[in-house]
Order: C-alpha cells, then structure tokens, then sequence
C-alpha cells in the first residue's frame, strides 16, 4: 500500500503494465521526455526506453490510427490524447476503426487498446481544456468508456481496461489528478468493467454521477444531510457498459434521482442514464429525474468558470426539488 | 518515372523477372480480369451490393502483390481485390463481402490481411502501426498500403506519411494513381506535379512508376519491400494508371470524363503488352488464353457459389462480434432480436 | 407547385438560394461535374458556375474548415459531407472552430454555414454508408440540426437553414430521397427552426420521431389503428432546438409514449427526448416511456440490414407495451 | 536559408526597407518583448492564466505582419500576440483573454483578424476559406496563417496546404519553426529536412528564411504576399527561429533540452542584430532604448489595467453569444443560471 493521488495512482498501473508485458507501450504526444503534461507518465521513458513510451508528433488522428494498427498487430497500446478538447481530431478513427474492427472482421481481428484523455474543467485552464464529451464516444458501438474518481479505482480501472480484449476510452478528471489520495496497493489488480460503486448510502434521493462531479455531489450530500436529507450517492465508473442494476435497485427504493454530469446537458449521457432508469423504475418514482448539467454552452474560459461548472448548491436543490413532489 | 516494358511489348530495361514468373502473372492477371468484369456483371444480375471495378488497374495490383512475402500485411481499399487476392484472400470471402455479407471480411488466420477499407484516407496510419508492431515483435514482416490519388488529399494520408517516416517504421505506401476519384480529375485532387513528390514532405524516397507495367510496378515494389525490410524506412510509390470502367456500379462517368480519354488508356492496356511479351518468347498462345480464362471463370463461379451458399446471418449474428465478450446490454438488446416482433 | 422528391426539393433549394444570393456557394466531393452522389446538386455547376458549385478534393475535415473560412469571410457556404459515415473527419472543426467562433469572438465573427449530411441506412449500402450519428450533432453547443422527412419540409428547412445567422447541421435520410412525393412551392419559402410537426393525431400514445423513421413509424401507426389504438406521430423536424412544448402538450394528454430512432440506443438522440418529456409530464405518464431503436452494434452491410432497422411491427409492439400498463 | 541581416548587424543583400522603417520595426520588437515578459511575470502572479512567450521569434512575427495591409486577414495561434498586436489587435484585448475573458476574442470591427487558435492545426484552412471569400467578393486582401513546427504534423495542415493550392487561394502560409512543440523538438516532429520543402508536395513555393532576421522575413513575406495579391497562388514560409522560454508558464524546458542550445540562440537574437545595425547608422542610442522601453511599459501597464477593470461576465453571459438568437432552452437555462441556487 502507498498513498497516492490519481495521477500517481495511473503512473503505477502503467509501470506496472509495461513491466509485465512486453506488448505494452505508451504512446501519445509528450508522454515521454516530459512524463506528460500532467506528468502522469513522469519516469516512464526512463524505465522503459524510449521504444516503448513513445513522444509523438502532434497528430492525434495518427496517434489513434498508428495504435489500432499496432494493436491489430499484437501490441496493447496505451494511448493518450493531451485534452478532451484535441480527441476530435481522433474521432474518425476511433468509431471507423477502432471499435469496428472485431465486428468487420468477425472476431478475426480486434484492437486491444487504450485511449487516456484527461478531460473535464476547474483548473482556469484555455479554451479546449476543460471539455466534457463523454457522451460521444458512449454512443460508439464497440467500445467501452471508463471514468475514475478515486485513486484506487483508477489503478484497478486501468488495468482492467489494458488487459480488456476490446479497445476502451478511459477519461481522467483532470481537476482530480491530485485533489484525492488514497491507499491504493503496489500489486496488480483489477476492477470489474460495468460495476458502479455506491460511494455514499440513502434513502430518500438518489444522485447518480461519474468521474470529476462525484466531489460536488459529495459535497451536495453532505449539504442534504445537514438538512436530515439522506442522499445515496452512486458513481458510475462505467458509462459503457453501464451497471443499470445498481441505479434500478437504488432508484427503485429511494423513488427520487439527480443526475450530474458536467458535459452540456442536451444529449449528454444524463439523458442515457434518465432514460434508461425510467423506463425500468417509473412506477417507484415520486418525482421525475432531474439533471444537473453543464450548460448548453461553450465551456467558459477561467474568469467564468463558476459560471457553467455545476455547484454543490445547485446539486442539492434539485435534489430538494425531487423531495417536493 | 520508371519503365520496364512498353505498351508494344519491348523492354527498354532488363526485366526483373524470369519469363516463366512473368508468364504466371499474366495468369494472375487474366484472372483479376475476369474476376473484376464478372464482379460488374453480377452486380447488373443484383446478387452483389455496389461493385468497384479495378479494369485498368491489374499490373498495379499484381505486380505490387507479387513482390510481397506469405507473412507481410497488406491494408488496402475496396478497389483492390486483385492485390488482396494474390496476397491469400479468399475469393470467395471477396464475393461475400460484396454480397453484404460480413463474414468476407473475416480471411483464414494465416492471410495477413485486413478487411478493405471503404473509408478513404484512414487505412494507410494502419498499416504503419502493423509494421511498427512487426519490428518491436522482431517478427521479419513489413507492411503494404493500397490507396488511390484522391485518398492522398485526406490529413490521415500525411499523418501516415509523417509516422512512418519518424518512426522509420516498414512500410510501402502504394499509390494507385488512377486519374480520378469519383468524378475529380487528378490535377485537380492536387497541384503537385506527381503523387511520387509528396515523399520529399516527409523526407521519404518517392518513385513514380507506369502502373500498367507489370515489370516496372514489381521492381519498384521489390526494392521499396527490401528497404523497408533492411530497417532503412518507407517508400511512397506511384503507380500512374487508369480507372477504365466507373468509379463503381452506381457511377456514371459520361456525366464528367470523355470517353475517347478512355480509349486512349485502353491502349496502355495492362495485359496486352504482357501478352506481347509472352508471345514474342513463344510463352502465349491462344489456346492457353482460353484455357487460362476458362479455368479462371470456373473458379471464379465456384467462389461465387460458396458465397451466395452460406447461410445467412441471422438475428443475432449482429450482435455477436461487437466484443469478445457481450456485456449485459447487449445479450439483452441481442435475445430481444431473436425473440422477434408479432 | 410541382411535384417533388426531397431530392429535388433540396435541389430546387440550392437554386434558388444560389440564384437569390450572390454569397451563396455550394461545396463538397462530387457535388458539381456529377451532380452528387444522390444528384442533389444535378445541374447546378451548368447553371451557376464552377466558382460557385465546386467540387473539392477528398478531405472531409478541409471541406468544413475552409468552409467555416468562407461563411467568417462573408460567404453563406452550403456544404456537403458525403456520407454521415464521412463526417467524423470534420468532427474536430465542426465542434471546435464551426460551433465556436461566435462565442469566442462575442458576436464579432461568426460562421452562418449549412452542413448537409445524407445519413441512414436501408438501401443496402457498403460499410459507414448507413449510419445514423446525429445525437453526437446535437450535442455540440452553437449548433443547429434540422432533419427534415418530406420534400416540403426539407426544401423549407433548407431554405431556412440558410438564413440563419447560425451554423446549421442539415440531415437528409437517404432512403427517403426518393421515396415520398409531395406538391413542394416553387417559391422561396421557410420554415421555423425549432418547431415539430404532428404528423397524425392520436389519443392513445405518441410516437416520437424523426427523418427516416418517420416512414416506419407511420405504419405502424397504422398497424395501430387496425387494433382501434390511436396513436399521434410526431415528427420532430428540427433536434435542436427540440420543440419540447409540442412533445409535453401531447404526452401530457395521450400519457404514453415511445420514441423511435434508427441510431444506436445508448446515448441516441431518444435519451434526450425521453430525460426532457418525462421531466415535465411525469405525473401524466401510464407507461414508462419506451425506445425503439437501432441497437448498440455497427449498422449491418446489405444482407443483415432487416435484423437492425427498427420495423413497424417493432415499434407497434413497443406502443402496445406502453398500453399493457 | 534566405539571410540579410547577419546576427553582428550586417548587410548581405541589400535591405527591403529604409533605415527608418527598420527603426519603427526595431521599435515594434522591443515593444512585443516588453509586453511578452510582462505577460509571463503577471502570470507568476496570478493575473494571467496560462501564457505563452514568444521570446526569440519577434523578428519573424513583426517582420511577416509589417508586410501586411491593413484590411489583409491574420489568423494566428495562441503564441504570435506580436503579429497579432500588429496587425491591429488591440493590447489589452489580448491581456483579457489571458486573464481567461472572452471579451478577449472580440477584436473591433475593422481589426480582421481573428482570435488566436488553441487548437493546433485546425486554424490553417480557415485562412484558405477567408481568403476564398475575399476573392470571390472582389476585394484586394489576401489571408495569413501563423503556425508552429508541431502544426505541421496535423492533417489539417495537409489539407489546408492542398486546398490552398488547388484552389489558388490568396493566402500566405507562415511557419514559426522554433525549435520545439512543447517537448518534441523539430527533428523528432518530421523527417523533411526543410519544413519549406513540405511546399513541394503540393506544387506550391516553399522559401526557408532565418527567422530571427527581421529584413529577411520582411523580404520572404512581402513577396509572397504580393503574388497571392496577384492571384499566383499561396506561399509557404518556414521561419527559422527558437523558442527561448518554456512552452507555457505551465512547462518546465529543463525536462527535455539543454540550457546550452537555448544561450547558443540566444547569441543570434533578432532584437540585438537590428540594434547593431540602426547603431552603425546612428538611428540608436541608449536614451531612445530607455525611452521605448519605457513609453512600451507604460502603454503595456495601460492595456492590462483596461483589461483587469472590466466588469467581470455575469453567469447570464455564459449564454449571451452562443447564436444570434438564444434558442427557448438556452433562455430557460440563462434564467435559471442567473436566478442562482441558495
Ligand atoms: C472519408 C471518405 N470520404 C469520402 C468517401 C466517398 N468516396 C468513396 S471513393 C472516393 C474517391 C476516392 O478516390 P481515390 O482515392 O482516387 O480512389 P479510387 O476510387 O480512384 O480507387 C470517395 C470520395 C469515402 N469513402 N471516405
Ligand atoms: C489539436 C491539438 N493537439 C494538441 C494540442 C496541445 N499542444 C498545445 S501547443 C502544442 C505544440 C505545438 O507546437 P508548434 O506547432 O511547434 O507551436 P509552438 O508551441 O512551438 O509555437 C501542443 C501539442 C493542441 N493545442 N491542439
Ligand atoms: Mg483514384
Ligand atoms: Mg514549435
């Protein structure tokens, strides 16, 4: 056991994995000479050479291009791209090929690969910095999309997804890199892929969250329970797939539901979540599920950041709002 | 640009084959032929979905294909089956993929071989990620890409080029530049006077070749094929060819080319100077084209039969080759399928 | 009036918008010399010049990108993606320049260009030809996206698309082109952006959909209506913005629905419609409200296509489903 | 490598500008660096998010925007605030939208220039449509794009160089080749030897030029500019220049390069040579170097208290300039930001 933030907790399960399978490399603009700008992959090409943790040109469609290739060869590729905000470029090779190839090839052939994009807002950062489009590439048939909000989860989660025979898109809450640490063991281990993790329990609301947002809707808990309000606080950690057992079981009791992500609200996975929950749970709800989003807007540059990024308060009053009706 | 043999038949290089191999590509050829115009026909009768002909294109294909090694990857796009023939792709597996069917996309273990690419542009950064793989594996194979002159204005095409460069990464670029995409002349895909000069972006050997020259098409290829096998880089070829028929069976070319352009190119035709060859050495004769071409069609109608015979997929084959394993969502949406609709 | 195809409503569009407006261009692969890939734009290089119709190089993402050039530059560019499968390429300028540049620039710049976007599948097409991708359109703030499912509609939504100041995604189903016939004006005339239209009027449960759909959903509307189930179709027209009031007046008042899309379910575009309806009629609703969709796999090619499309019997049985409770 | 002015102040080939020209230039230089300091000590401060120093590539900014009309289009990235400033940007706009204001992209109306591009690559095609545009509308400007060695290797780039040409856009292609992107240094980032050769792949001019020599990429880009002007086509320009400070305020250069090769740039200056040469013509002093420093500090402290006095956005404003007109949800959503959450 060691204590360690969530960057640190990702640069193990890359140390790990690149220890213990040849196959295994790092690539991406940046990942090597500097560790990464967000230095989560800092010692990595030291270690293991430059063969293996590779700096790239920048050029994120080959990078994701480059890596299915790889991948179809007989690598394990973990990628990164440096922002949300600079994955688009990516975009066509990862729902044309990446996450078709096992389907266009009946199993023949099949892309175990990892794509890493830091994603997500709060740290002032330029535009393109701070995106939250998770819901794109949830609706890419192929893949699975990851997102952790513990160090202890994104170790177990990463390495899951390295050795998952699928090619997975794993999203880090970069205003999280190091506002948690943890425990997490020095050995190898996994997750399961599709379980959501019951981080708080309740009986009156249920607020469903993932990734960067679980800590304001911690917070918005804790601000409920200072009202007597006892608020169950599940975090996703699977978006694709999506643990829907828990979320049912859950909502299905409490008979109330937020959903908060920070992505804009039309179309984000929110919309996935409520729908697939009511269509299970209806006749248990006592108030329709509301979301807790990000605004169908630009995400805002540093001065207006507190402008879009949903709040604690904002949380608990939807949530209040469940418990009118 | 590089020529070995003339459309009259003559070398005005030595050839880098002996005539007897020479012999059995013109075979190879033949056959492309016959498979391509019986694709077009098929597709009239509506047994195949949209068809792209590749008439013109023969030497490109086989005399590229011909240079290659059993083990070496080949990533090409669905106008080159000729090249993903000769390569082991099963015909019959070719045929099922243009019936619809997306079990021709699935060739036996030992074919390196992907399925084509129908998007242009994003297959050529697959075949750079294969040879890198090949050479951190220290397995000996390299990799080939098929494309055509309009796939080169794709950002994917320069990503390729740049990567592989960088990387040094074993590779043959293959450009079938055949004077149009769909409707677009070449010159106006782009202003650069030849494809083969977009190597010098990307500080990569560029050749230009006659791509309607078996000859000069697998010298280029050979040589590109050992420098990349000697670790000394990738090579981006130009193989200057025609596309004879339409851009597929949906096209009509009378809307934006002359047909008397064609006719002109018809006299370059691919297979006809080789004939010459042959013929000129006593290797060719009649008969043995008609031999040659009769047991090319009976094959071809074999593969034809095994295609059109295989079982068709049934509900739930959509679902099964999403993931190696279906998680939950889907072997629910799956059994909701099967179970069907009243 | 004269009879029309969408076809030839969206051509008959283009003309006059090319005729009336000298900022006017059209812009794509194969949409001069050869008319389109669908002949959409047949005629219009004769007509209106090869400076105005021009055909570009194969490069999906330059197509938008000098296009966005063009509308920030003064131009009013009508732009055509050739298939919704070639779009990704384009995706990084759509979200991230197209969609942006008002925002960024407060109202100093800004990009009024159409997008059109052929999409869907069932004619039988090869690989990334059928898709159906427009929720990852719809979740991308700045944009609009209209589909239009008759040639009325599309010619007035066309024409309205052009207009607008804003940039606008504009999706043709392809199966429909020339599937339906209608009397469309010959004059110049718009649509309002953001209204949906009932195509048929019902009591018992409302069917939700949109472009292609609509052809199925209207069988089995009439599949319905054989069963005495009287069932409102509601064509949505225009995804963003999404007439909600049109949706919330009729859920409200037949308390069933069922939303049909021919995307993949998980984070279709029906995610959305389902999460907003049920946040204002909750308290009107018999029956959860039910998707009928594409399912979370690649679209099938030529031989399979049956076993995904979304049937009228499928959608029928969803809406008796909703009746069951 | 196109050279006029030598690091000690020399002449090689005679200067395209008068001696008092080069004055108001050196003057601009000085400025840009006066300004571009600042900008990193507010950042250690905390006034300015993220920024990013241009030290080392004055010469190529102001020299290329020194050539440029007025109404002519620039469209820049987040490192060339001295072409920008130039070109008409107004100073304390630029200083807002590093304090992260968006009121920062919102340029007067009779600035053309756009707001600086965060995404690398993407920004190039725009200049081709703006330029585009102004052909087909009849008027005289022409488009410039600024951009990196590490933009080079995005496909857009490609694509934006193809269109260029094939459509012979009136526009100016610039390249601040300074060494590095972020990490990766130039020989890593492609294997062309020049990025001006990169030109050749799409049979347009490419010219290479010492970017740190002020008159040399005045030359370079007063000529390009002047065939774009006479409908001949786009240019490409490879600025050779280094990056003497950190990628950002957020970057540690010490991670990946040598302090030696930045103190050997350091010796080739493009402030110093100019200096040496209005010296050896008694156009400097030390009182008038004093006396622009400080006329630049004081207009610089101006524009960042214009910039830190504004009012700051209001959660309604979030929404303001997201279409012409604000869709019904998006008023909902501006009423319930604005209303706030107790
Ligand atoms: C990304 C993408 N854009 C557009 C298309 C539509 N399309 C199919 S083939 C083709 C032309 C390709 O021309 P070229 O690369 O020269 O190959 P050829 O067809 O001549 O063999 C186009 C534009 C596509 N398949 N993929
Ligand atoms: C599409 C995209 N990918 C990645 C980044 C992250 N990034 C910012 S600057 C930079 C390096 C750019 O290098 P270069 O083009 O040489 O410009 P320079 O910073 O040296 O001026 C990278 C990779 C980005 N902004 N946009
Ligand atoms: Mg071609
Ligand atoms: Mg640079």
């Amino acid at each position: 056991m060691t204590v360690r933030n969530i960057a640190q907790a990702i640069n193990d399960a890359l140390d790990l994995a690149l220890g213990k399978d040849e196959a295994v490399v790092v690539f991406g603009e940046d990942v090597g000479r500097t560790g990464g700008v967000f230095r989560v992959t800092d010692g990595l090409r030291e270690q293991y050479g430059a063969e293996r943790v590779i700096d790239s040109p920048v050029a994120e469609s080959g990078i994701v291009g480059v890596g299915f290739g790889m991948a179809v060869g007989g690598l394990r590729p973990v990628l990164e791209l440096q922002f949300m905000g600079f994955s688009y470029p990516a975009y066509d090779q990862i729902i044309n090929h990446v996450a078709r190839i096992r389907n266009r090839s009946r199993h023949r052939f099949s892309a175990p690969l990892v794509i890493r994009i830091p994603y997500g807002g709060g740290i002032g950062a330029a535009e393109h910095h701070s995106e939250s489009m998770e819901a794109i590439y949830t609706h890419i048939p192929g893949l699975k999309v990851l997102v952790p909000s513990t160090p202890y989860d994104a170790k177990g989660l990463l390495l899951a997804a390295i050795e998952d025979p699928d090619p997975v898109v794993y999203l880090e809450p970069i205003r999280l890199y190091r506002a948690v640490k943890e425990d997490v063991p020095d050995e190898w281990y996994t997750l399961p892929i599709g379980a959501a993790r019951v981080e708080r329990e309740g009986d009156d609301v249920t607020l469903i969250t993932w990734g960067a947002m679980t800590k304001e809707t911690r917070q918005a808990a804790d601000l409920l329970a200072d009202e007597d309000i006892s608020a169950e606080v599940i975090d996703l950690r699977s978006l694709v797939p999506l643990d829907l057992e828990t979320l049912v079981e859950s909502v299905g009791r409490t008979g109330r539901a937020v959903v908060i992500h920070e992505a804009p609200r039309t179309s984000g996975f929110g919309g996935e979540v409520v729908a697939s929950v009511q269509e299970e749970c209806l006749f248990s709800l006592a108030s329709p599920i509301l979301r807790v989003t990000g605004w169908d807007t630009v995400f805002p540059l540093k001065r207006s950041e507190h402008h879009y990024l949903p709040s604690a308060s904002r949380i608990a009053a939807a949530a209040r709002r469940t418990l009118e009706s | 640009m590089l020529a070995i043999l003339t459309p009259s038949g003559n070398l005005v290089a030595p050839s880098p084959l002996e005539p007897d191999v020479v012999r059995r590509l013109y075979r190879a050829m033949v056959f492309a032929r016959t498979y391509d115009r019986k694709g077009t026909a098929l597709q009239k009768q509506g047994r195949l979905a949209t068809y792209a002909s590749f008439e013109g294109q023969e030497a490109a294909q086989v005399g590229s294909a011909a240079a290659l090694e059993p083990e070496d990857w080949m990533v090409a796009s669905y106008r080159d089956a000729a090249a993903m023939w000769m390569q082991g792709y099963p015909l019959e597996l070719l045929f099922a993929g243009r019936t619809g069917d997306e079990r021709g996309g699935s060739p036996p273990a030992h074919v390196p071989v992907l399925p084509p690419s129908i998007t242009v542009g994003g297959h050529m950064v697959h075949a750079v990620g294969l040879a890198w793989a090949a050479r951190l594996r220290g397995e000996r194979r390299v990799a080939i890409t098929y494309f055509g002159d309009g796939a080169t204005s794709e950002g994917d095409f320069h990503e390729a080029m740049n990567f592989a460069a960088v990387f040094n990464t074993p590779c043959v670029f293959f450009c079938q530049n055949n004077g149009w995409a769909i409707s677009l002349p070449r010159e106006e895909q782009t202003k650069s006077e030849t494809i083969a000069q977009k190597a010098i972006a990307y500080g990569m050997p560029g050749v230009q070749v006659d791509g309607n020259d078996l000859l000069a098409v697998y010298a280029a290829t050979e040589e590109a094929l050992a420098r990349a096998r000697a670790n000394e880089g990738p090579t981006l070829i130009e193989a200057v060819t025609y596309r004879i028929g339409p851009h597929t069976t949906a096209d009509d070319p009378a809307r934006y080319r002359a047909g008397t352009l064609t006719d002109e190119w018809r006299q370059r035709d691919p297979l006809e100077r080789v004939r010459l060859f042959l013929s000129e050495r006593e290797l060719w004769t009649a008969e043995w084209q008609e031999e040659i071409e009769a047991a090319a069609a009976s094959e071809i109608d074999r593969a034809i039969g095994l295609a059109e015979e295989m079982v068709p997929l049934g509900p739930g084959d959509v679902f099964a080759s999403m993931y190696a394993d279906l998680p939950r969502h889907l072997r629910l949406q799956q059994a909701e399928n099967m179970a069907g609709w009243g």
